[in-house]
C-alpha cells in the first residue's frame, strides 16, 4: 500500500461530510443564516481532502492506495476496508468538487436545515461507495446514498416530486435487493470454495503421510480442517478467483453461479446507470429533483452504477462479465441512440438534459465493456466529463427555471439577447456535451469509440451516429431557448449573477482544461486500467486486441 | 355401578348441560347461571381426580368471583334482556362455526384415540400420601417460581388497566358549571347590542355571523349535555 | 361388564374436548359480548380439566400448577375484558360484538 | 525559422482569447483591428515558415513540431503537433492572407452592428481552427480543426440569431457537417486499428503495408467527411442556407477556406487513396463532376445575389474533387487557391453591393449599379472573367489544368469527365455573366419590388439580410453608394491576385509549373502524369476559351441585349426540389419516427412500470376487504387455523 501516510485520509473523507450533516443539525433554529456556511465549509473541506488525495496519489502504482483495513463486524468478516486506485480516484475527486458547487449553486426554498444535512449525508455516502473495498461496506454506502436522495427529491422537488421520488427509490431498491443477494452468495461461495480447497490439501497431507502423520502435519491438518470465516473483502475475493464461471454444458442457460451473481450485480447497476430498459426512473427523478439534487444525481449518483460495473463486473467476475459483455454493450448502444432520439422530442428542457444522460451513459458502458485500455479510460473520463458538463447543464437549467418559473422550451425564446454571457456559458457546456474537440467531452467520447472500435467494431459504427443525434437535440434546444427574438416574458431575463458565475467558472475551467490537456488524468488511470485488463485477460477467455503499433511521428 | 362412575356421569352431565345452557340461553343472566353449573361440575371432577385444592379454588374464584362479576356487570348495565338467536348478521358464520367446532371435536377425539386412551408422556411419579396442596405448593414455589411472580405483575397490570378503562375522564371542553352556558349567551347578546350602537350600517352581516355562531354554541352545549 | 365401565382418564379428556368445542361454537355464534366471554371461560375450563387429568395420569404436579396459572390469567382477562365491555355498553347498552367494527379495512 | 510554425495558430488564438476577455471594452472598431492584426501577424509568421521551407532542399521539405502529447493512451498517441510542408503552408498562406483581407473588410461591413466584437471573436476562433485543421500533423488534430471550423461556421451563420431562419440555417450546417464527421471519425478509428497510428507521415509511409481493402475503407470514409465539409452531393444542402450569415463570413468560410478543407484532406492523404482500390478515386471524381454540373445548372435560376455565388462555390468545389479523383492534386490545389481569390472577391463585391443598396439581396431589384459603385464594379468584373475562365485571369488557368488532366486521365471515363467539366464551364460563364448584367448593367429596377417567387427559406434569408442591413446603422434604400476604402481596399487587392494568380502554374514549359514543383514532395508519386502533346494541350485550351466565350455571349444575348427571352425553369429555381424534399422528409416522416420513439418511451416502457404499480395497488384494494372488522369473523379465522394446525400435527403422529 503506497502513498500511505499514517493519517487515514479516506476514513476522514467519508466522515467529514457526515460530521458536517451532524453540525448542520446542531445549528440552532435562531441562527439559520449559519446553515449554508456550515454546509459549504464541510463540503469544501471534503473537496480539499480529495484534492490532497489527487496530489498525493502515486501515478505509477496500479494497486490500491491509502488503504485502511479495520475489522468491522468480525463475525461475518465485514471490514472497514477503504482504498483508491486510478479507477476510483477521479470519481472521488469529481464528487468532492461537485458537492460544494451544488451547495453554492442554489438555495432551498424552505427547510434549509434538513436540506443541507441530507446533502452532506449524501456526499458521505457517495464518497464511501467509491472508496470502499468491502462488498458489504459498499452495499451499506450504496443504500445510504439512496435515502437522502429520496428525501431531497420528495421534499424539495417540483410539482410531481413524490411520484418521482418513489419511483427512484423503488427502482434502486429493486436493484439493491438483487445486489445484496449477489454479495452474500458470493461471500459464502468464496468461503466454501476455500474450505474445499483446504480439505483437499489436508487429505493430500494425510495421503502422503500414509496414515501416521507427524505432529506438525497433524497441526497442519487441524489448521486446514478448521472452518474458515466469511469474508466480504472485494480484493481478496477478486484476486483469489474462487468463484469462477465454469459453465460448460451445451444448454445455453445452464449457468454457473458466477453468471447468476454477475447478472444480479449487472441488473442492480444497470438500474443505477441507467441502461436502456431500466432508465425510466431517471427522467422523472432528474426533472422533479431540486437543482442541486439533479446536479448530484447526474454528476455522481449515476457513476455509482458505471463504477460498480467496473469493480463488480470486470474486476470481481471477469469471466462472467466477458460472457455478458455483448449484451451490455448492445444495451449501451441502444441507450445512446434511443436516449438521443427521445431527448430530441422532449418539451421540458430539464427532461431533455435528463435523457441526454441516458445517451452519455450508454457511451460509458460501451467503453467499459469494450475492455480495451482506450475504451476503459475513455469511459472513466466520460464519467467525469458527464459529471462536469451535465452537472453544469442542470445548474444552468435550474437557474433558468428559477428566473422564469418554467422549464417549458416553448415558453423560452431568444434568451441570448438579454443574457449573452449566460448564453455563452451554456454554449460552452453544450459543445462539451456534444463532444466538440478541444473540450473534455470529445476526448472521452473519442477514446470510448476508438477503444470499442478495436473489439466491438459494428457497435461502434452505430454508436458514432449517436454523435450526430447529440448535436441534433442540443442545438435544437439551444436554438429554441436562446435564439430568436425574445417575447415580453423573456425580454427581461436576468444576466448571470456573480455568485452563479463563480459557481460555474470552475466547471468551465475543468471542461476546457481536460479538453486541451487530459494527459495528467489519463496517465493516472493508465496503470490501474492496464492491470484490470490484464486481470480480465488472464481470468477469462477474453483476449485484448493488439494494435501493431508503429512509431507515432515526431 | 361404581361410585366413581356415578360421580363422573353426574358431573359430566352437569358440565355439558351448563355448557349448552351458556351457548343456547338467550338471556345473559341465564347463561351466567348455567356457566355456574359447568364450573361446579368441573370442580367435582377435580375432586374425583384428587385435585382437592384446585377444586376449592375453582369454586371460590370461578363460581364465587368471576361469575359474580359477570352478573354484576349485567346488572350494572341493565342489559339483562333476551337477544334473539334467530338472526345471524354474518353470512355463513353459523355453518362455519358448526364445521369448526366439529373439526376441533373430531380432531381431538382422533388425537386421544390415537394414543389408545393412554398417556404417552414419561410418568414422573409422586407418593400418593403427600397431600396435593403440599405438592402443589412445592412445585409452585420451586419449579414455577418465576412464572408465579410474573402472575402478580400480570394481576396488577390487569387491575390498572381495568381502572383506566372503567373511569370516564373529563374532557376540557366539557361544561362544568350548568349556568355557564346561559351566561355566555347573555354576553354575546350584549356584544351584539354594542356593535349595533357603534355602527348600525354594518350590523346585518354581524347579525348573521353572531346568529349562526350562537347557534353552533347552542348545538355544542346540547351535545355536551347528552354525553 | 361393570369393569368395562371403569372410568378411564380418556373419559375426562373426551369431556374436555366436548366442552372446548361447545365453547368455541358459542364464541363464534353468540353476539352478546358477555356471553362470548362466558364461552371463553368454558374453553378455559375444558383445558384445565384436561391438564388436571394429565397430571393425574403422569403423576406430575406440574399440570395442576398450570391450572393455577390458568385461573389467574382467566381472572385477569375477565377483569380487563369486562372493563372494556362496561366502557362499550355504557355508551350503547344494546351493542353487540358486531357493532364494534372500527378496524374495518 | 521553421520553429515559428506554432506562432501561426497561436496568434489568432491569442486574439480570440483577448477579444473574449476584453472584446466589449475594445468595442468598435478596436476589436476588429485587433483581430485583423492578429490574422495578419499569423500571415507574416506563415511567410517566415514558408521562407524556411524554401531554404530546405525539396525532398525533405517537411518539418514536424510537437508541442505536447494530447491524448496518450496505451498504443494510441495523439500529439498536438504541427506538420509544415509545402501543402499545409500553401494552404495556411492563403487562409491567413485572404483571412486578413476579409477581416479588414469586415471592419467596414460590420460597422454599427451591436454584435461587432462578438463577430471578431468568432472570426479569430475560426482562423485558429482552420489553421489547426491545416497544420495538424495527425488526423485527430485535423479533426479538431475540422469540428472547430464547423462550430465557428455555426456561430457565424446564426450570428443574427434574432431571426429563426438564421438560427436554423446554422444548426442545419452543423448537423449536416456532423453526418460527414461520422465518416471522418470512423476513418480515424479504422486507421488506428489497422496501422496503430493516426499520424499523417506514419500513415502515409505505412500506407503500403496495410491491406488494400482497409485503405479503401479509410479513404472512402474520409471522403464521406469531405463531402460533408465541402458541400458535395448529397450533403451540399447546408451551403446555400449558410448564406444567411454576414457576407464576410460567406466569403471567408463558405467560399475561400473552410469548404475547401475536404479537398485539402483528400490531397493530404493521397497515399492512402493510392494504396486503396481504384473505385474510391473514381467515385470522388464522379461525385465532383456531377456536383459541379448540378450546382451550376441550379445557379442559373437563382435571384439572390449570394445564392448564385453559393451554388457556384459548390460547383467549383466539384471541379476540385474531380481533379482529386483523377489524381491531379496539383490542379486541385491550384484551383483551390485561385478560387479562394476570385470567389472571395466576388462575395466581398456582392457584400459591397448589398451594403450599397441597403441590404436588398434580390438581383431583380438591382441593375445599373456600375455608375454608383465604380470600384466594386471594376473588381467584380475581374472576378467574373476569372471564374468564367477567360484568359489571362487566374481562374482560366486552374480550370483549364483540371480539364486537361481529366482529358489526360485517359479512357472513356476521362473523356466523359472532361466533357462534363466543359459543359459546366459553359454554364458557369453563362450564369456569372447573367449575374453581372443583372446587377451592374441595364438601368435600376429598384422600384419594381414585387415579391419574388422563391422557396420560402430563401426569401426569409433575404429578409434576414435586410434585417442585418437595418442592423448596421445606414440601411437607407436611397441612392446606392460606394463602400468606404476599408472595404474596397481588400477588393482591389483580391482583384489583383485573381488576375495574376494564374502565374503560379502556367502550362507553358516545365519550369513554369511552380506550384507543381513546390508540391512535389507531398503529392509527387501519386500525381497524375500529363503526357499530352503540346498540340493537344493547345487544342484543349482553345476549346475551353471558346466555350467560356460562348457562355458569356449567350448570357449577353439574353440579359444584356434582351434578344432572347430569359428562361429560368422553376425546377432549377427550386434546386431540383432536393433540399425541399429533404426538409419535408425531416419535418414529416422523420419527426414522426422520433415522436413514435418518444411515445414508446412514455407509454410502453414507463407505462409498463406504472402498470405494475397499478396492478399491485388494485390487488391491495381488493385484499383490504378481508379485514372486515367483525370480531367473530376473526375468531372464526383463528378457530379454522386451530383446526388446520391440529390436523397437520395429527398427520405427523406415528401410531
Amino acid at each position: 500500500m503506497n502513498g500511505s501516510s499514517d493519517f487515514p485520509i479516506l476514513t476522514a473523507l467519508v466522515l467529514v461530510p457526515a460530521l458536517g450533516a451532524l453540525a448542520v443539525l446542531l445549528v440552532p433554529r435562531s441562527r439559520s443564516e449559519l446553515l449554508r456556511p456550515v454546509a459549504v465549509v464541510f463540503s469544501a473541506a471534503a473537496a480539499a481532502l480529495t484534492l490532497w488525495l489527487l496530489a498525493a496519489f502515486d501515478p505509477h502504482d496500479a494497486g490500491f492506495q491509502f488503504e485502511t483495513n479495520r475489522s468491522w463486524v468480525a463475525d461475518f468478516g465485514i471490514s472497514w476496508h477503504l482504498g483508491v486506485d486510478g479507477i476510483s480516484l477521479f470519481l472521488v475527486v469529481l464528487t468532492g468538487v461537485l458537492f460544494p458547487l451544488a451547495l453554492l449553486g442554489t438555495k432551498p426554498h424552505h427547510d434549509a436545515k434538513p436540506y443541507y444535512a441530507w446533502l452532506l449525508l449524501l456526499e458521505a455516502g457517495c464518497l464511501g461507495v467509491f472508496v470502499s473495498l468491502d462488498l458489504f461496506l459498499f452495499f451499506v454506502m450504496f443504500e445510504i446514498v439512496l435515502v437522502p436522495m429520496y428525501f431531497l427529491i420528495g421534499g424539495w422537488g417540483y410539482a410531481n416530486r413524490v411520484y418521482a421520488a418513489l419511483k427512484f427509490f423503488l427502482f434502486t431498491m429493486f436493484g439493491s435487493a438483487l445486489m445484496l443477494v449477489g454479495i452474500v452468495s458470493l461471500a459464502y461461495l468464496h468461503r466454501n470454495a476455500i474450505e474445499d480447497q483446504h480439505r483437499a490439501e489436508a487429505q493430500a497431507i494425510v495421503d502422503e503421510s500414509q496414515g501416521n502423520p507427524s505432529q506438525d502435519q497433524q497441526d497442519e491438518i487441524a489448521r486446514l480442517q478448521k472452518g474458515q470465516p466469511l469474508s466480504f473483502d472485494l480484493v481478496e475475493i477478486a484476486e483469489s478467483r474462487t468463484v469462477v464461471d465454469d459453465s460448460s454444458s451445451a444448454n445455453p442457460f445452464d449457468w454457473s453461479a458466477a453468471r447468476w451473481i454477475f447478472l444480479a450485480f449487472a441488473i442492480a447497476f444497470a438500474v443505477k446507470v441507467p441502461l436502456f430498459p431500466m432508465h425510466t426512473w431517471l427522467p422523472d427523478a432528474h426533472t422533479e429533483a431540486p437543482t442541486a439534487g439533479s446536479v448530484i444525481l447526474a454528476g455522481v449518483l449515476l457513476k455509482l452504477g458505471t463504477y460498480g460495473l467496473i469493480r463488480f463486473g470486470l474486476y470481481l467476475l471477469p469471466d462472467a462479465a466477458n460472457f455478458f459483455a455483448p449484451a451490455l454493450v448492445t444495451l449501451g448502444v441502444i441507450g445512446i441512440i434511443y436516449g438521443a432520439i427521445v431527448a430530441t422530442m422532449q418539451k421540458d428542457l430539464k427532461r431533455l438534459v435528463a435523457y441526454s444522460s441516458v445517451a452519455h451513459l450508454g457511451f460509458i458502458v460501451l467503453g467499459t465493456f469494450a475492455i480495451t485500455t482506450q475504451g476503459l479510460q475513455g469511459g472513466l473520463m466520460q464519467n467525469v466529463n458527464h459529471g462536469l458538463s451535465t452537472g453544469a447543464l442542470f445548474l444552468l437549467v435550474g437557474w433558468i427555471s428559477d428566473r422564469r418559473h418554467t422549464r417549458e422550451i416553448s415558453l423560452l425564446r431568444g434568451l441570448q439577447r438579454p443574457a449573452p454571457i449566460f448564453a455563452a456559458v451554456f454554449t460552452v457546456v453544450m459543445l462539451s456535451s456534444i463532444g466538440v474537440p478541444g473540450l473534455n467531452g470529445f476526448v472521452g467520447e473519442f477514446l470510448v469509440l476508438i477503444g470499442s472500435f478495436l473489439t466491438r467494431r459494428w457497435f461502434t459504427v452505430v454508436a458514432a451516429a449517436g454523435v450526430i443525434l447529440a448535436a441534433l437535440y442540443l442545438l435544437w434546444a439551444y436554438q429554441r431557448v436562446f435564439h430568436g427574438t425574445p417575447d415580453e416574458d423573456n425580454r427581461h431575463f436576468p444576466e448571470i449573477s456573480w455568485r452563479e458565475g463563480m459557481v460555474v467558472a470552475p466547471l468551465i475551467a475543468l471542461i476546457v482544461f481536460l479538453g486541451v490537456y487530459p494527459k495528467p488524468m489519463l496517465e493516472r488511470m493508465q496503470p490501474s486500467v492496464d492491470r484490470l485488463i490484464e486481470h480480465v485477460d488472464e481470468n477469462s477467455d477474453f483476449t485484448s486486441p493488439d494494435v501493431e503499433s508503429q512509431e507515432a511521428g515526431g | 355401578m361404581s361410585v366413581e362412575l356415578f360421580v363422573f356421569v353426574v358431573a359430566a352431565a352437569a358440565c355439558l348441560a351448563g355448557a349448552v345452557g351458556v351457548v343456547a340461553s338467550r338471556n345473559p343472566v341465564h347463561a351466567a347461571l348455567s356457566l355456574v353449573g359447568t364450573l361446579f361440575g368441573i370442580a367435582v371432577l377435580f375432586v374425583a381426580e384428587s385435585a382437592n385444592f384446585l377444586a376449592a379454588v375453582q369454586v371460590i374464584v370461578y363460581a364465587g368471583a368471576i361469575v359474580v362479576l359477570f352478573l354484576f356487570v349485567i346488572m350494572l348495565l341493565g342489559v339483562d334482556r333476551a337477544d334473539d338467536l334467530e338472526v345471524e348478521p354474518l353470512v355463513g358464520q353459523r355453518v362455519a362455526a358448526v364445521f369448526v367446532a366439529l373439526g376441533i371435536l373430531g380432531l381431538t377425539f382422533a388425537a386421544i384415540a390415537s394414543t389408545g386412551y393412554e398417556a404417552t408422556g414419561a410418568v414422573v411419579g409422586f407418593d400418593a400420601d403427600v397431600p396435593d396442596v403440599n405438592r402443589l405448593g412445592q412445585s409452585l414455589f420451586t419449579d414455577f417460581l418465576f412464572a408465579f411472580e410474573i402472575t402478580s405483575i400480570l394481576l396488577v397490570i390487569a387491575v390498572v388497566g381495568a381502572v383506566l378503562l372503567a373511569r370516564r375522564g373529563r374532557r376540557e371542553d366539557e361544561i362544568i358549571d350548568p349556568g355557564q352556558e346561559e351566561r355566555a349567551e347573555e354576553i354575546a347578546e350584549r356584544m351584539l347590542l354594542a356593535e349595533y350602537r357603534a355602527h348600525p350600517e354594518e350590523f346585518y352581516e354581524y347579525e348573521a355571523d353572531e346568529a349562526d355562531a350562537e347557534g353552533d354554541g347552542a348545538d355544542d352545549a346540547s351535545e355536551e349535555v347528552r354525553t | 361388564m361393570i369393569a368395562a365401565l371403569d372410568v378411564t382418564p380418556g373419559w375426562y379428556l373426551v369431556l374436555g374436548s366436548l366442552l372446548f368445542s361447545i365453547g368455541a361454537f358459542g364464541l363464534l355464534v353468540r353476539r352478546n359480548p358477555l356471553v362470548m366471554f362466558m364461552c371463553v371461560e368454558l374453553m378455559l375450563n375444558a383445558v384445565t380439566l384436561t391438564f388436571v387429568t394429565f397430571s393425574r395420569m403422569l403423576e406430575d404436579t406440574g399440570g395442576q400448577s398450570v391450572v393455577v396459572f390458568v385461573l389467574v390469567v382467566a381472572a385477569a382477562e375477565v377483569v380487563v375484558g369486562l372493563a372494556i365491555i362496561v366502557a362499550l355498553l355504557h355508551k350503547r347498552p344494546d351493542a353487540t360484538a358486531d357493532d364494534v367494527a372500527l378496524l374495518e379495512g | 525559422m521553421l520553429d515559428a510554425v506554432w506562432l501561426i495558430p497561436a496568434l489568432p488564438l491569442a486574439g480570440f482569447l483577448i477579444l473574449l476577455a476584453f472584446g466589449r471594452r475594445l468595442g468598435e472598431p478596436g476589436a476588429g483591428w485587433l483581430a485583423t492584426v492578429m490574422c495578419a501577424g499569423s500571415f507574416v509568421a506563415t511567410l517566415v515558415v514558408f521562407g524556411g521551407l524554401l531554404g530546405e532542399p525539396s525532398e525533405d521539405r517537411h518539418f514536424v513540431q510537437i508541442l505536447f502529447q494530447w491524448i496518450p493512451v496505451g498504443d494510441l498517441r495523439v500529439d498536438v503537433g504541427f506538420l509544415a510542408d509545402p501543402l499545409s503552408i500553401t494552404m495556411a498562406l492563403f487562409v491567413t492572407g485572404v483571412g486578413a483581407l476579409i477581416h479588414l473588410y469586415a471592419i467596414g461591413y460590420m460597422h454599427g452592428d451591436p454584435g461587432f466584437p462578438r463577430f471578431f471573436v468568432y472570426m479569430n476562433l475560426f482562423i485558429f481552427s482552420m489553421l489547426m485543421l491545416v497544420l495538424g500533423n495527425n488526423l485527430v488534430l485535423t479533426f479538431l480543426g475540422w469540428e472547430g471550423v464547423g462550430a465557428c461556421s455555426y456561430f457565424l451563420i446564426s450570428f443574427w440569431f434574432g431571426d429563426e431562419a438564421n438560427a436554423s440555417a446554422g444548426k442545419k450546417a452543423f448537423i449536416t457537417n456532423r453526418v460527414g464527421d461520422w465518416g471522418f471519425m470512423l476513418a480515424i478509428f479504422l486507421a488506428f486499428a489497422a496501422a496503430g497510428t493516426v499520424d499523417y507521415l506514419a500513415l502515409n509511409e505505412g500506407a503500403g503495408g496495410v491491406a488494400a481493402i482497409t485503405m479503401t475503407a479509410i479513404g472512402a470514409l474520409l471522403f464521406v467527411g469531405a463531402v460533408g465539409k465541402s458541400a458535395q452531393i448529397p450533403l451540399y444542402i447546408w451551403l446555400p442556407d449558410a448564406m444567411a450569415g454576414p457576407t464576410p463570413v460567406s466569403a471567408l468560410i463558405h467560399a475561400a477556406t473552410m469548404v475547401t478543407a475536404g479537398v485539402y484532406l483528400m490531397t493530404r492523404v493521397n497515399p492512402i487513396l493510392a494504396a486503396g482500390y481504384e473505385w474510391v478515386p473514381d467515385v470522388i471524381a464522379w461525385v465532383g463532376a456531377i456536383t459541379a454540373l448540378i450546382a451550376a445548372t441550379i445557379a442559373i435560376a437563382q435571384n439572390d445575389i449570394k445564392k448564385v455565388l453559393a451554388y457556384s462555390t459548390i460547383s467549383q468545389l466539384g471541379y476540385m474533387f474531380l481533379a482529386v479523383g483523377i489524381g491531379a492534386y496539383v490542379a486541385a490545389i491550384f484551383h483551390m487557391i485561385t478560387h479562394a481569390f476570385f470567389k472571395a472577391l466576388l462575395f466581398l463585391g456582392a457584400g459591397s453591393v448589398i451594403h450599397g443598396v441597403g441590404g436588398d439581396q434580390d438581383m431583380r431589384h438591382m441593375g445599373g449599379l456600375r455608375k454608383y459603385l465604380p470600384i466594386t464594379y471594376a473588381t467584380f468584373i475581374v472576378g467574373w472573367l476569372s471564374i468564367a475562365g477567360v484568359p489571362p485571369f487566374s481562374g482560366f488557368w486552374s480550370k483549364d489544368e483540371i480539364l486537361t488532366a481529366a482529358w489526360a486521365s485517359g479512357g472513356t471515363q476521362g473523356k466523359l469527365l472532361w466533357a462534363i467539366g466543359l459543359v459546366t464551364a459553359l454554364i458557369t460563364a453563362y450564369y456569372m455573366s447573367r449575374q453581372v448584367y443583372l446587377v451592374f448593367f441595364g438601368e435600376r429596377r429598384e422600384d419594381d419590388a414585387e415579391p419574388a417567387p422563391e422557396p420560402e427559406a430563401e426569401s426569409v434569408t433575404v429578409a434576414a439580410a435586410a434585417a442585418d442591413a437595418g442592423g448596421h446603422g445606414h440601411g437607407h434604400s436611397g441612392e446606392p453608394h460606394e463602400s468606404p476604402w476599408i472595404m474596397t481596399l481588400p477588393l482591389v487587392v483580391l482583384a489583383v491576385l485573381a488576375t495574376i494568380g494564374g502565374g503560379l502554374n502556367l502550362p507553358f514549359g516545365d519550369d513554369l509549373h511552380v506550384l507543381e514543383h513546390w508540391l512535389e514532395p507531398v503529392v509527387g508519386e501519386n500525381e497524375l502524369p500529363i503526357d499530352l502533346s503540346g498540340a493537344t494541350q493547345a487544342a484543349l485550351i482553345v476549346v475551353a476559351v471558346v466555350v467560356a466565350l460562348c457562355g458569356i455571349a449567350a448570357a449577353t444575348a439574353v440579359y444584356l441585349r434582351r434578344r432572347v427571352k430569359a428562361r429560368e425553369p422553376e425546377v432549377l429555381a427550386h434546386a431540383y426540389y432536393y433540399d425541399e424534399g429533404v426538409t419535408r422528409f425531416v419535418g414529416g416522416p422523420g419527426t414522426r419516427i422520433f415522436e413514435g420513439v418518444a411515445w414508446f418511451d412514455a407509454h410502453v416502457i414507463d407505462g409498463a412500470v406504472n402498470g405494475v404499480a397499478h396492478v399491485i395497488s388494485g390487488f391491495g384494494r381488493r385484499l383490504r376487504h378481508v379485514q372486515s372488522g367483525f370480531v367473530r369473523t376473526y375468531a372464526l379465522g383463528v378457530a379454522t387455523g386451530v383446526v388446520v394446525v391440529l390436523g397437520y400435527f395429527l398427520t405427523r403422529i406415528r401410531f
